[in-house]
């Protein structure tokens, strides 16, 4: 009997346990796949100076996300994290450009980032309005103020040098031959990961994204996590915006635009659910960095944009797909 | 035909990953028979149930239904061939109203469009729950009940389903003995209609008195079925546990009633609990009993901060407390295990150990970082007190058995630091198996002796007789009476918790 | 005094600076007309449903003249028709709507005056190169700007015959999608030598890769618009690889609006059906004229 | 018993029910309190006229929104209903713009709409992929092909006349002195509050979207049932798209952008949330009817656009706060 017991159990067993390890085999298969194939047609594709752009065009995507993968995994979401870009990379844009220095300058930009955060903290958690709306309505009203602020024109950040002292060093310096915003991206991946990982904090995000009610039953201060989830967003927000501006040498206020959906997408991609209390941040990047290879890989080809709009969205359809073909076939 | 078997099951496995939940089981059910299955908690019971109703497919084996192989491979596909359940976890749609609720998938519609015949549905539920005589308004939406009326809810619409085979997986768990025994009557009358019937539960003397035969599974595996009239108490928790538990009355230990560990004094939320005062002493185990709707829940959500008193005050050690949140609660000293598990206890999408540990963060932490390590022997800790069933401490809490949630909430304040001073129990085992029952009781009076305060709130009377020190009765919100474990008796309370019906 | 005289406009993007600017413009040639106009400002945000609303609802607010800058020119048909039933005039603005008066720009002509510049910049600075040309456009408005890369590319073709145009790519009319896309480019075709941007915003972006890639010196980019200080800041840098672009003069243009039309239209003269306002190219030698 | 039963249980249940009535109070205090306002600032605010455009301005909104009300009480969303309104306005207007018949035309525009509704349900149903990413992947594609198939240009509809055998009567026509587009609206929210509150169909949706697996035990075929939200919801989608492109005199490949987000926030702001299982399509229809009264109102005051961002943010916030403190305050 306990044989029997053993040869019934253990295929199933490591077909799932290696299920487990590779929840989203669709997505690296995906970007081997694509990987191989770009590299076939492309000769350009596998230099480092390709993939030195690509992670250059997705880092702030990346920082956003990551991000993003905090408050979807609290239950939540931030539409906003764009128009605070705007905003910050608005306000840093106009206070260099009026000679103040950039010490002062960044503190305000991560300052106004941190105080958007915290009113859509307080907002969701306290006067409990649905997260999307009230992200939505300060996403309309930051862009707004962005707007108000520079009556529609963008602040140039001239003369700033890609060097460390400067304000062009963090979007455009290079550092260890790495271009810097690549480096702060996988600085910020690998502090959410510790974060959500490794401390009480994450652990009670995931508590309350699971089921607030219970993690209330236990002692977890709900009001106060979630409000720390916005601040943490609204201050990453502000951090890509910097990052952004300083790669524009110019504060525009209509910077931003489509980052929050795309952010939710990468996160959803990577596994997450919009009901809350799952997401891993490694997935999230993993699906970033799709997306990031997809749109590198079209342009390398010549694909007409519309084209490249098809093939992604049969892509992605394709990689989630073959995890869910691959779950059921377990199941 | 009418003494084949309706359902016949042969050789069917089933495994999830790390689990062999069900190992070549072999079962029948015949005509008019009230076919009980018994099992330690994860033993395989709803797993077999589940596939017998269209849930999950088997691995190997074969269905019969009527002799007829059958592949069940949807709850759809199962009502089509007659048979009805009610699961262990509740399945019902809190949005929705009652009457939809019991008639989901099968709304009554107007001359076979596809509009909804409100009036018939809302007729025809009115009918059933008359039969059934379940006092509920047919509109009210089932997110405003309480656990034990979504219950009879869904034993409603089993039973409203003409169905040939009804499957009722621990019905009784979440109902009072009046409840149930309405249920029973049911249950006689549907046997008379030639109805087969599995039933599952861990109440010894529900099965000794309701059952044809009983099959007693373990480790996913039959062990025996025998015939209702031979069976006796320790026979089946032989078959069950493989040994023999030990249900000598525990040992008793004396409390010293001078200075009360909490005093409540006229707490009332408007409508649902009404001025009730009352006090408990150290190392004392307060059971409260009360039917249905008595509001024993509320009171203990009210003490535990998860809703707000409208006037009463509660002292603990002669110190009067402001309680706002279930946070004060815990750093005041309080422990509590919710009724409903599903909703209040568990993240069901994270694992063991998370759940375990999740009052814990504060003690787990060390400057903000979990301590895994710690983490990591807690949980161990209370896998290994209750016996928990799980393949590790990383399987999804939604995997567990239901008896093994429970158990995870209760490991939750076992290994609370620093350890909870009065623990809220909130019918602390419900769909907990006779064995680990036993031992749960152990452990409380263990507790109690060491100087822990126990508020035990619970609908089982011997569980009430036997663990409590003190007995608390309450009735539509308030208490009615109150007595010490030597002078109770089960008529006693019984007339308490449900005399004067009349308002 | 007279009663102000209503004037609507349904800007197509406020947010863009070329319209903010153009209304800058139009405001201060009614200052300076002194003439009592009040000017009411509907913004469509590139929406054409949207400016076929605010274009209703200015009507139904009773404005003398409607002014519309629609994203889309085909949109025009239930404007000219509720504008008829209520006898109001209208213009359009940068995009024809049938049966309106026309103020524009020549597209066609904004991107000939950039490739004929651009061709000549080649043959003075790439000599004995073969020329290659990225074209970066914003795909979800090509109805409107297909006409200013037509323009491009005759002009260029005229002055340098054999130059290889690679695909046209989407930039989203994005400063940092135009970063971003120029930068696959460069590493796709690391021989290119122009890059022509359908707005200024774009070609910011790829003139920033340029120079992140080092290769200022080795590929010229052309822009379009002249609008905000940004542009002319890059054309006065010698460093930059931004050599010239289009000025569309939009303060002019907004000024052509009101003299030209409007203020006519107000008094019932009568006016031409096409105004076409004056398009400049703006390079180093002239960038500081723009900057005031 | 029966009677103390009553007498028990009714105090909760009158509170109950009138909370049910007026849960969107706030929203709905929104709409009137605007409506004064304007009216006494702008005298154009409250001419027949005025109103007649402003309902036109939302009746597309409108459609799409009460599509969206079942997609998302039925615990998805869709992302697609933009593009797909893309998509059926440049079929619908290059086969009349090659001088189809224009009821071959809309009726080819509405199977298209229905063809990527069915792709989204089978995805969505069967696949399993989250109703998130999978629409999001349409949405991408539709307007892919959309831009595609009309090489970024649009197809104008020339000579149509609002008069009913001609194609302009859908988008321009008058009827009884109401656009024709605000009647199909009044239509169509008719017919989705009937299909929502009276039908079978209706109630599967709601236990399908408050719990699946419940609904699956009791014999709700979970996926036909989805599979018809997402046709439903295709086919509105188009009929919007058939209405715009009649409204635009044009099949525009970049029309409908930015619907989706409009219409999901109609549906949360109308007091439906994420996780499925509700949603009124009187509440989503009050919402639509705020944000349009907004917009109308703001452009009959000509405040500038940024400060519409701001003041629209805040009185939704408003609306929504409204809501939440009074059943904090009832609770
Ligand atoms: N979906 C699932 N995934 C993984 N394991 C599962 C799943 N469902 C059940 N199990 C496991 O299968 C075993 C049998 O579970 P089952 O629910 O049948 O027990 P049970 O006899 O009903 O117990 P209880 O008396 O506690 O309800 C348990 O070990 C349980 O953890
Ligand atoms: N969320 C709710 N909305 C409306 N009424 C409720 C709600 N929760 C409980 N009630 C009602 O309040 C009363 C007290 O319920 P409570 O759950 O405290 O009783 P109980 O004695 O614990 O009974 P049970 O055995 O059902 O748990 C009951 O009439 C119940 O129906
Ligand atoms: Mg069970
Ligand atoms: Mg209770």
């Amino acid at each position: 009997m306990a044989t029997h017991m053993q040869a019934c159990a253990s295929p199933k067993n490591t077909s799932k346990r290696s299920a487990i390890s590779l929840e989203r085999i669709g997505l690296l298969i995906s970007l081997v796949v694509l990987i191989v194939i770009f590299a076939m047609i492309s000769p350009y594709f596998l230099t480092l100076d390709n993939f030195s752009n690509m992670l250059l065009s997705l880092s702030l995507i990346g920082i956003v996300s990551a991000g993003m993968t905090i408050a979807i995994a609290s239950g939540g979401m931030d539409m906003s994290v764009g128009s605070n870009m705007a905003l910050t990379g608005v306000i840093v844009g106009s206070m260099l450009h009026s000679g103040m220095p950039q010490g002062l300058a960044i503190a305000a930009g991560l300052l106004i980032g941190l105080l958007i955060g915290v009113c859509n903290g307080i907002s969701i958690a306290k006067v409990k309005i649905n997260p999307l709306i009230t992200t939505l309505a300060t996403m309309i009203i930051v862009r707004g103020i962005a707007f108000l602020y520079s009556n529609g024109l963008s602040f140039g950040i001239y003369g700033t040098k890609p060097t460390f002292p400067d304000f062009g060093f963090w979007g455009r310096g290079i550092l260890f031959g790495i271009p810097v915003p690549v480096i702060l991206m996988v600085l910020v991946v690998a502090v959410v990961y510790v974060v959500l990982t490794k401390t009480a904090f994450g652990r009670d995000v995931y508590a309350i994204g699971g089921n607030a009610e219970a993690a209330r039953v236990c002692g977890i201060n709900v009001e106060r996590n979630t409000i720390w989830v916005y601040l943490i967003m609204g201050v990453l927000s502000a951090f890509a915006g910097i990052i952004l501006a300083s790669r524009l040498t110019a504060g525009v206020p209509s910077a931003g635009t489509g980052y929050e959906l795309n952010a939710i997408s990468c996160v959803v991609l990577g596994g997450a659910s919009l009901t809350g209390g799952q997401g891993k941040v490694e997935d999230t990047l993993l699906a970033v960095l799709v997306l990031g290879v997809l749109g590198n890989g079209f342009v390398l080809l010549g694909l007409s944009s519309f084209l490249q709009d098809v093939a992604r969205g049969l892509i992605l359809l394709l990689s989630v797909g073959i995890d869910q073909m691959r779950q059921r076939r377990a199941a | 035909m009418a003494c084949g078997p309706i359902l016949r099951l042969e050789g069917v496995c089933k495994s999830f990953p790390g689990v062999q939940a069900l190992n070549h089981v072999s079962f029948d059910v015949l005509p008019g028979e009230i076919h009980v299955l018994m099992g330690e908690n994860g033993a395989g019971k709803s797993t077999l149930i589940k596939i017998i109703s269209g849930v999950y497919q088997a691995d190997q084996g074969s269905l019969f239904v009527d002799e007829r192989p059958v592949r069940i491979s949807s709850p759809k596909i199962a009502r089509e061939l007659g048979i009805s359940t009610v699961y262990q976890e509740l399945t019902l749609t809190p949005a929705l109203s009652v009457a939809e609720n019991i008639f989901m998938g099968r709304l009554p519609r107007r001359r076979n469009s596809g509009f909804v015949d409100w009036a018939a549905l809302y007729r025809q539920t009115r009918t059933l729950l008359d039969t059934l005589a379940i006092d509920l308004d047919p509109r009210e939406l089932v997110g405003n009940l309480s656990v034990g009326y979504r219950q009879q809810i869904e034993i409603a619409r089993a039973l409203s389903l003409q169905a040939k085979l009804i499957i009722l997986d621990e019905p009784t768990a979440v109902l009072t003995d009046e409840e149930s025994s309405k249920l029973f009557r049911n249950m006689q009358l549907l046997k008379e209609r030639k109805v087969g019937m599995i039933y599952i539960s861990h109440r010894m003397a529900e099965v000794l008195n309701l059952a044809d035969r009983i099959t007693v599974m373990r480790d996913g595996g039959k062990v025996a079925t025998i015939a209702g009239s031979e069976a006796n108490y320790d026979e089946l928790v032989r078959l069950m546990v493989g040994r023999n538990i030990d249900k000598n009355r525990l040992a008793k230990h004396p409390v010293r009633r001078d200075q009360p560990f909490l005093e409540v004094d006229n707490l009332s939320q408007s409508g649902v609990v009404q001025s009730c005062s009352f006090k408990i002493y150290p190392g004392e185990i307060l059971g409260v009993y009360g039917l249905v709707g008595s509001g024993r829940t509320e009171l203990a959500r009210l003490l535990f901060g998860l809703e707000k008193s409208t006037s009463g005050s509660v002292k603990l050690n002669g110190t009067p407390l402001a309680i706002r949140c279930p946070r004060d609660a815990i750093r005041a000293g309080f422990g509590f295990l919710p009724e409903e598990r599903r909703r209040h206890g568990l993240v069901l999408k994270l694992d063991v150990s998370r759940n375990i540990n999740l009052a814990n963060h504060e003690y787990l932490q060390s400057g903000g970082f979990v301590r895994a390590g710690l983490e990591k022997s807690l949980a161990e800790q209370g896998v290994r007190e209750l016996a928990i069933k799980t393949p590790n401490l990383r399987q999804l809490v939604e995997n567990l058995s239901g008896g093994n949630q429970q158990k995870v909430i209760l490991a939750r304040w076992l290994t609370h630091h620093p350890q909870p001073q009065i623990l809220i129990l909130d019918e602390p085992t419900r769909g907990v198996d006779v064995g680990a029952k036993a031992e749960i009781h152990r452990l409380i009076k263990e507790l109690a002796r060491q100087g822990m305060t126990v508020l035990m709130i619970s609908s089982d009377m011997p569980e009430v007789l036997t663990v409590s020190d003190r007995i608390m009765v309450m009735r539509e919100g308030g208490i009615v009476g109150e007595m010490l474990q030597e002078e109770a008796t089960e008529e006693k309370i019984i007339f308490l918790a449900a005399h004067h019906q009349v308002c | 005094a007279p009663r102000e005289a209503l004037v609507g406009y349904a800007v197509m993007r406020m947010v863009d600076e070329y319209w903010g600017n153009q209304i800058e413009g139009m405001k201060q040639a009614i200052k300076e007309s002194r003439q009592p106009i009040k000017l009411e400002i509907a913004d469509s945000n590139n929406d054409g449903q949207a400016c076929l609303q605010n274009a209703l609802s200015l009507i139904g607010r009773g404005v003398k003249v409607l002014m519309v800058s629609t994203p889309d020119p085909k949109i025009g048909g239930a404007i000219m028709e509720a504008a008829k039933k209520k006898k109001i005039p209208v213009i359009s603005s940068d995009v024809y709507i049938e049966g309106s008066y026309f103020l524009t720009h020549d597209e066609v002509k904004a991107g000939e005056l950039m490739g004929e510049y651009a061709g000549k910049y080649f043959n003075a600075k790439f000599k004995g190169q073969k020329a290659k040309v990225a074209i970066l456009t914003h795909a979800a408005v090509a109805s409107q700007v297909n006409q200013r890369i037509s323009g491009f590319k005759a002009a260029f073709t005229k002055v340098v015959p054999n130059a290889v145009y690679l695909p046209v790519m989407d930039a989203e009319g994005l400063r940092e999608k135009g970063a971003n896309v120029m930068a696959d480019i460069l590493t796709a075709h690391p021989d290119v030598n122009i890059m022509f941007g359908i707005n200024d915003d774009i070609t910011l972006g790829a003139a920033s890769a340029v120079e992140a890639r080092g290769m200022s010196a080795k590929v010229a980019c052309f822009g379009q618009g002249g609008i905000g200080e940004a542009s002319f800041q890059a054309l006065l840098d010698t460093n930059s690889p931004f050599k010239a672009t289009t000025a569309f003069m939009p303060n002019g243009h907004g000024r052509a609006v009101i003299q030209q039309y409007i203020i006519p239209l107000l008094n019932g003269k009568k006016v031409p059906a096409k105004v076409f306002s004056p398009l400049k190219v703006a390079d180093g030698s002239n960038a500081k004229e723009f900057l005031k």
